[in-house]
């Protein structure tokens, strides 16, 4: 086999089987084979992928995040309100991103220093981030700023009826950084290299405890980029925003072939991971009659199918 | 010569909960010399190195570097001091491709983004010049045999700038062509000054290569030698604290058994794609059968067939006569097979559980749940075996990741003789053993093999091979191409066996 | 020549219950201060009565869940799926009691069993599919709460049955039943792994799983089986949980339940990482969680940043007993002894 | 042929009994008069109820109805069903917009009045009980901030009544069993009134003074509000004082109200649902009709 083709095997089958899925919706739902379908993917997704994006930088290294979806609330309501005072929206976005980033180095530290499980810290970061949400403001607040309103009208059209609305081209922005990031820098290597075996790591010399650190910086920083993308999205701010916004993004994360464990996998894996989620969530919404409960068992239905599928083809073309 | 030492380590301690590993031990190494740290398994080698390199803070002493007080915190501060390490175990990451990890950490590129080309370009050069352009720069280490992992570790070492290079059983896995390459490679780095710590076991490499030695036992100094000045046996004493004899040559009852001797397992035409050819043995009863063959010639991957652990693509297996399907290794134990792998620390120790539990954890797990060891028994199993094989442990209750490589393949050996099984393979038992034990382990197998149980050897020391087979089967390139049996077994003849017709120089 | 002497006891062992039972012992005399009468206990219709009854009461289902959780810790993986168990149970059993006619111990015990057969699935997608634990079990607790609402029609089935009733809020020589419950669980559970070798399996398998399968264990059913576990002890807890308020809801029986167990077996000492597993110290970090909630009722924490003082007790908690602490405090006290 | 009418619907999600009675009113009523519809569940998110609605846009439905989740945070995507004249009706509750042209018109429960009525109702019937304890929804949702909004302002006007301890019991039966045993031993008897903002909140506070040996509705006072079938009967049985009705049944008005719309006829931009109120005097009589 192609080593090109071996090394990125999990990554094709789950472009591969993206492909399919789309395909064989377009041929269920009339109009869902169409640009503004495959657009609304990624602007009704924006927040959730670029959360996904910061996830799949923190699992590369073998950590997790639980505390996204929180901080996405806490992001949005926090810089509403900030917002509704009079403080101009650049300003506030400053303050909101450095905000993340000093939340996700205090994890990070609490993790790294104290060797603490990151799925316990980040769990306790997630009870922080909502509490301190709804204690700004435990009402949604709308933001009626002339900056928000021209930048939520914002799109960029592509031929008649595709509006590629700015949520959209931040998702894809932040996918592409996160690409560079992961695969073409120092820290992204040296992420994957703490994921794969932190002992080995810390023997090759690498700085362990700044990468990881950095790791979940950079993480939250992008789940408070998410929550200002949130507000953009919904025009205003709201502390019960997000709840299991992380399971979801994990979710996705998995789909697109990362191992939670850590040490292996591909930011694209990542892009094609929100397809297919956004494509799963279109495709319940196309057909339009299944019940809650149902949406609930057919979405872990397919959640399972598609993992089984993805296995089987790298299992049985690699045995080739 | 030069005036101050290269490195002065003096007065060092490092204390572990309930072990002292360190105890007032001074290590000097000088410009362009290589210095030999031997020591019997558990002397505090790896532990002195690695409070060297930051790894472990040390309790007492100094360390000098040309003389200036250093006190390396981590690892990245002894590389910045220009110090260069091959930990014991390879301890590089299985997941990225061989480049990156030669390249980790000082990737070539600007503002920290990565030029991938040259990072390849340079990995190349790097493995080119130890003679290792086979290697898939692009290939998943993961994917590469234990040794050429190895191989990469000491490559990675060497692209580093260093005033001194420390290799901490770098040979442990590597075979002759590839021993003597790494030698020519540290002779040529002690010619332009380097400075080089050696641990092995391996004698014949310490005279080949070494200028200096200095000896630890129990974690305390015996002293420093030079070389050329300390026969062998002399040396072997230092180390182990007692007289010892030469490793008596092959004995004369080594003789094949009988060709009616009952047969334990006979393989017919097993194989595996990828793996080995499809191969047929007979192990028999009371006899130790050799498997040799060159690095990568597929002897693992037989017994991994063989104890069930990959599944065959065809062949078939016969128990006393009896074909059966091996399938798991729950399966091969339950025929009374016994499998020592060659890679302990993934395949081997449960590393958090005492030594206790990885003790008796086989024939536990042979009976099943229910029928439960006492206390009693597992204790009389433990102090049997920790005195018969002298393990080195601060209690039984001792997590098994605090014994010294050395020791914890002891206990994985002591696991597999409680379940008193009637085939023990043994993956390369004496790899990373000193020599005291390496003796004893050699008893053991000729024990076993008297107490008429069958042994499957498999090993990359040719000379080990010799000693202690009945019967060897050579493999080469994944296939059977000879058995040996009784007197036809002789160093230079399975050496050719082995080599086969495309032998290099 | 060496001694080899083998010295029979274990280097001295820090307790690793010592931390969790601390922070329990601090938040009640938090409790005391702020309100004396919190740890009171009066006698009402022949049962003990007071809050910390109802802490033992109500914490129950959380010890039950955090001793499966341990369990499935142990090895190495993690299982989400509790919470939406404990709504199965709950609405199976329920539907089966008043839709059915069916008899108590049958409707129980079909309860239990379809959340057993619940663990059985996610422990088969963990050891034969090779899914990780977490992706496993999030798949299991998305469909789970779907299938509970499928079972009850999407109703809270409210259930009337006095032995039934008893589950939950009975009381057995003055103490609440579900809890005697937990202490047999505890004591069977205990017997069952440390005399036989069951726990030592479960660790292996934690601790090295590759090594523990070459050494001739059988890895994969070791794994299946502590989720089936696991799902057993979510449907009784989901029965108790039910019983408790007399009505099986489908929607918020369980809610958020997962987490806290997870977190209540890491605060006792078991790491996540699998391995060595200590279930009393799951115990005390449930009871620790349950204290913390009935502390914010008593203390009347607005309930919107309720969640606040848990992640501080968590980071609190987590701090305290990690190496990091303790080698600091040692250090401290040897300056002082000096 | 005539074209089957096609409206989409928005639901929050299925949080609980009364939001599945109400999912299924807008079902049954929709087969019962032909009407293709389109039911996406936004489990309890914002993010997904606007998903869903773009995608109704993009469907190009006829009618979308929107049960939102939030209050705010709907005007883009409002603004895209406005771009592809899909008219729209907001139902339940109401929502915050900068353009009031952007939906058509609002149908639904006005919890702010429940919350009123409850209080009124408290203030006659006290029987010299002043002391309260609330029992809040879950933070932050719509319905707890009104109902407590509501009563606040309520209890301005009788300086006497007070509340003494409020804590969120999270809309569930479990908690609010859970937080009621608590108060009962952090207050006692001080206790006299207890303000539920649900039914299942009030089912498990009841429980609660049960066990603690009191009688609800005679030694406390129970206020409620939503008035499931369950509740009713509560209150038939003397157990909670008063339930103020919160009807989820909103299918036949809304699909009248999509007639009017799209034959062109003028609807009122606000309509609500006629809540009553349960109490001993009407309890009784009217249990057997409660449809959920
Ligand atoms: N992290 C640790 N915790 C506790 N004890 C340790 C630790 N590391 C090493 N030891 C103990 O220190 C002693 C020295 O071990 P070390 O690994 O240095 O031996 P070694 O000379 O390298 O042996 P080998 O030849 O087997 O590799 C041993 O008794 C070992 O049990
Ligand atoms: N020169 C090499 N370059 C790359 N891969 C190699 C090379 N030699 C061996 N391998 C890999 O090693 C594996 C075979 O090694 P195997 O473990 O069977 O060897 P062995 O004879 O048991 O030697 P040892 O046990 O000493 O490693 C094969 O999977 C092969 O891909
Ligand atoms: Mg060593
Ligand atoms: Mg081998």
């Amino acid at each position: 086999m192609n080593p090109f083709v071996r090394r990125n095997l999990p990554l094709i089958s789950t472009a591969a089987i993206f492909i399919l899925l789309f395909a064989s919706a377009s041929l269920k739902y009339d109009g869902f084979f169409s640009g503004s379908v495959l657009v609304n993917i990624f602007s009704d997704n924006a927040v959730l992928g670029i959360t996904a994006v910061g996830m799949t930088l923190v699992i590369f290294a073998g950590g997790i995040d639980l505390s996204v979806g929180a901080v996405v609330a806490y992001t949005s309501i926090f810089s509403a309100i900030l917002i509704q005072r009079g403080e101009h929206p650049g300003a506030v976005a400053f303050y909101v991103l450095s905000l993340g980033a000093l939340f996700g180095a205090f994890m990070g530290t609490l993790i790294h220093v104290f060797k603490q499980p990151a799925f316990l810290i980040t769990l306790a970061g997630m009870f922080l981030a909502r509490g301190m949400g709804f204690w700004v403001s435990n009402e949604s607040t709308s933001i009626t700023h002339p900056l928000y309103d021209s930048l939520s009208r914002f799109e960029l059209s592509i031929g008649e009826n595709v509006h590629v609305p700015l949520t959209a081209l931040l998702l894809l922005a932040t996918i592409v950084v996160g690409y560079v990031v992961a695969h073409f820098t120092r820290f992204g290597r040296n992420l994957l290299a703490i994921g794969g075996s932190e002992q080995s790591a810390l023997l090759m010399g690498l700085p362990v405890g700044a990468t990881k650190i950095a790791a979940y910086t950079l993480n939250s920083t992008l789940a408070a980029f998410a929550g200002l993308v949130a507000t953009l999205y919904t025009g205003s701010g709201n502390p019960s925003l997000g709840v299991g916004l992380e399971l979801d993004s994990i979710a996705i994360v998995v789909i697109g072939g990362t191992l939670l464990a850590g040490g292996r996998g591909h930011m694209i894996g990542t892009l094609f991971g929100i397809l297919v989620f956004g494509t799963i969530q279109s495709a319940i919404l196309f057909d339009g009659r299944l019940d809650s409960a149902w949406v609930r068992i057919v979405v872990a239905a397919l959640l399972l199918t598609f993992i089984l599928l993805q296995r089987a083809i790298v299992r049985s073309t690699a045995k080739r | 010569m030069s005036s101050t030492p290269l490195l002065q380590m003096r007065g060092i301690g490092k204390r572990f909960p309930g072990v002292v590993a360190l105890a007032g031990v001074d290590l000097s190494v000088r410009s362009g010399e290589i210095h030999a740290l031997l020591g019997e398994n558990g002397a505090g080698k790896s532990t002195l190195i690695k409070v060297l390199t930051g790894v472990y803070s040390l309790d007492d002493g100094q360390i000098l570097l040309d003389g200036k007080s250093v006190r390396p915190a981590t690892p990245k501060d002894a590389e910045d001091c220009g110090i260069s390490t091959v930990y014991q175990e390879v301890n590089l990451i299985p997941a990225l491709s061989v480049a990156e990890n030669i390249g980790l950490g000082r990737q070539p590129g600007k503002l920290g983004f990565l030029n991938w080309g040259a990072l390849r370009r340079h990995a190349r050069e790097v493995l080119a010049r130890l003679d290792l352009q086979s290697i898939d720069v692009d290939a998943e280490l993961g994917s590469l045999s234990v040794a050429m992992q190895q191989m990469v570790a000491i490559a990675r070492a060497l692209d580093l700038k260093a005033k001194l290079l420390i290799l901490d059983e770098p040979t442990a896995s590597l075979d002759e062509k590839e021993v003597a390459d790494l030698f020519a490679v540290m002779r040529r780095l002690k010619g332009e000054g380097l400075g080089i710590i050696f641990v092995t076991h391996f004698l014949d490499q310490v005279y080949a290569v070494t200028d200096r030695i200095t000896v630890l036992r129990n974690g305390a100094l015996v002293g420093e030698y030079l070389t050329a000045e300390l026969p062998r046996l002399k040396l072997v004493s230092r180390m182990i604290g007692r007289e010892v004899h030469d490793n008596a040559p092959r004995s004369a009852d080594l003789k094949a058994v009988a060709d009616n001797a009952e047969c334990v397992v006979e393989t017919k035409g097993i194989a595996r794609r990828g793996a080995i050819n499809p191969i047929d043995l007979t192990i028999r009863k009371g006899e130790v059968t050799g498997l040799a063959g060159l690095l990568g010639s597929g002897r693992s991957e037989t017994a991994r067939l063989i104890f069930g652990i990959d599944s065959a693509d065809g062949g078939e297996i016969h128990v006393k006569g009896k074909k059966v399907p091996m399938s798991s290794p729950r399966e091969a134990i339950a025929h009374g097979f016994a499998f020592c792998s060659e890679d302990r620390k993934v395949e081997g120790i449960l590393p958090n559980l005492s030594v206790r539990e990885n003790l008796i954890f086989a024939l536990q797990a042979k009976r099943g749940a229910w029928k439960t060891l006492s206390h009693e028994e597992q204790m009389t199993l433990c102090n049997h075996y920790i005195t018969a094989l002298r393990i080195k442990t601060a209690s039984t209750e001792t997590a098994i990741r605090n014994l010294s490589g050395g020791n914890q393949q002891k206990v994985l050996l002591a696991r597999w003789l409680a379940t008193q099984p009637e085939l023990i393979i043994l993956d390369e038992p004496t790899r990373g053993i000193d020599i005291g034990a390496r003796a004893e382990i050699e008893q053991l197998i000729h024990k076993l093999r008297a107490d008429g149980i069958a042994v499957l050897l498999i090993s990359s020391e040719i000379e080990e091979i010799v000693r202690n087979s009945t019967r060897v089967v050579v493999l080469r390139e994944r296939r059977k191409t000879c058995e040996l049996v009784g007197d036809e077994i002789d160093p230079s003849r399975l050496m050719r066996a082995m080599a086969g017709g495309h032998e290099t120089s | 020549m060496i001694d080899y002497a083998i010295p029979q006891t274990p280097p001295p062992a820090r307790s690793p219950l010592i931390w969790p039972l601390a922070g329990l012992g601090l938040l009640l005399v938090i409790n005391v201060i702020i309100n004396p009468a919190f740890l009171k206990i009066s006698i009402l219709d022949g049962h003990l009565y007071g809050l910390p009854i109802d802490i033992l009461n109500q914490g129950s289902r959380g010890m039950l869940l955090a001793l499966g959780m341990t369990l499935v810790i142990a090895t190495g993986g993690v299982d989400l799926a509790v919470g939406s168990l404990m709504a199965v149970a709950g609405a199976v059993t329920s539907t089966l009691l008043v839709q059915h006619g069916a008899s108590l111990p049958v409707a129980i015990l079909a309860g239990v069993s379809v959340t057993a057969l619940g663990g059985l699935l996610s422990g088969l997608m963990v050891s034969w599919l090779g899914l990780q634990p977490i992706v496993a079990t999030l798949i299991l607790m998305i469909a789970g709460r779907g299938v509970a609402q499928k079972i009850t029609g999407g109703e809270v089935i409210v259930v009337q049955n006095p032995s039934f009733e008893f589950l939950g809020n009975g009381f057995v020589l003055g103490l609440p039943f579900s809890i005697l419950l937990v202490g047999v669980f505890y004591l069977l559970a205990q017997l069952f792994l440390r005399r036989t070798a069951a726990g030592l399996f479960i660790e292996a398998v934690g601790d090295n799983e590759k090594a523990a399968r070459f050494a001739g264990l059988s890895a994969a059913k070791v794994k299946a089986l502590v989720y089936v576990f696991s799902g057993i002890c979510a449907g009784v807890a989901g029965l108790l949980a039910t019983s408790n308020i007399r009505a099986a809801d489908p929607y918020r029986a369980g809610e958020m339940m997962e987490l806290d167990a997870i977190f209540a077996v890491v605060v006792g000492g078991t790491a996540l990482t699998g391995g060595r597993f200590l279930i009393a110290g799951a115990f005390v970090g449930a009871l620790l969680l349950q204290t913390l909630t009935t502390t914010m009722y008593v203390v009347g924490v607005p309930p919107d940043v309720a969640t606040v003082p848990k992640a501080l007790l968590i980071i609190v908690v987590c701090v305290a007993q990690s190496d990091v602490t303790r080698g600091w405090l040692r250090g401290l006290f040897k300056r002082r002894a000096l | 042929a005539e074209k089957k009418l096609t409206v989409g619907f928005a639901q929050t999600g299925a949080e609980s009994a009364w939001r599945t009675a109400n999912t299924n009113s807008m079902k049954t009523e929709a087969d019962k008069r032909g009407i293709n519809l389109k039911f996406a569940d936004g489990q309890g998110q914002l993010e997904n109820q606007i998903r869903a609605v773009r995608s109704f846009v993009t469907q190009r439905v006829d009618v979308i109805v929107i049960a939102p989740i939030k209050t705010t945070g709907w005007d883009n995507v409002l603004r895209e069903a406005k771009r592809a004249k899909i008219p729209v009706v907001i139902m339940d509750r109401q929502i915050e917009t900068t353009d009031e042209t952007l939906f058509h018109c609002f149908v639904g429960s006005n919890f702010y009045e429940e919350g009123q009525m409850a209080v009124e109702w408290l203030a006659k019937n006290r029987d010299e009980r002043t002391k309260i304890v609330e029992l809040q929804g879950t933070p932050g949702s719509a319905a707890a901030n009104d109902r407590r909004k509501a009563f606040a302002d309520g209890l301005a006007k009788h300086s006497d009544l007070k509340i003494i301890d409020s804590q969120s019991g999270d809309f569930s039966r479990a908690k609010g069993k859970e937080v009621m045993e608590a108060f009962l031993k952090k207050h006692g008897k001080a206790i006299e009134i207890v303000y539920a903002h649900n039914d299942d909140m009030a089912l498990g506070a009841i429980q609660a003074i049960e066990e603690a040996g009191l009688k609800p509705g005679k030694d406390i006072i129970i206020v409620s509000v939503d008035a499931i079938k369950e509740a009713v009967q509560a209150v038939a049985d003397g157990k909670i004082s008063v339930t103020v009705e919160c009807n989820p049944l909103f299918g036949p008005k809304i699909y009248d109200t999509i007639d009017k719309i799209l034959k062109g006829e003028k609807v009122e931009r606000v309509s609500y649902n006629k809540d009553e109120l349960f109490d001993s005097t009407n309890a009784a009589a009217r249990v057997s009709t409660r449809e959920y």
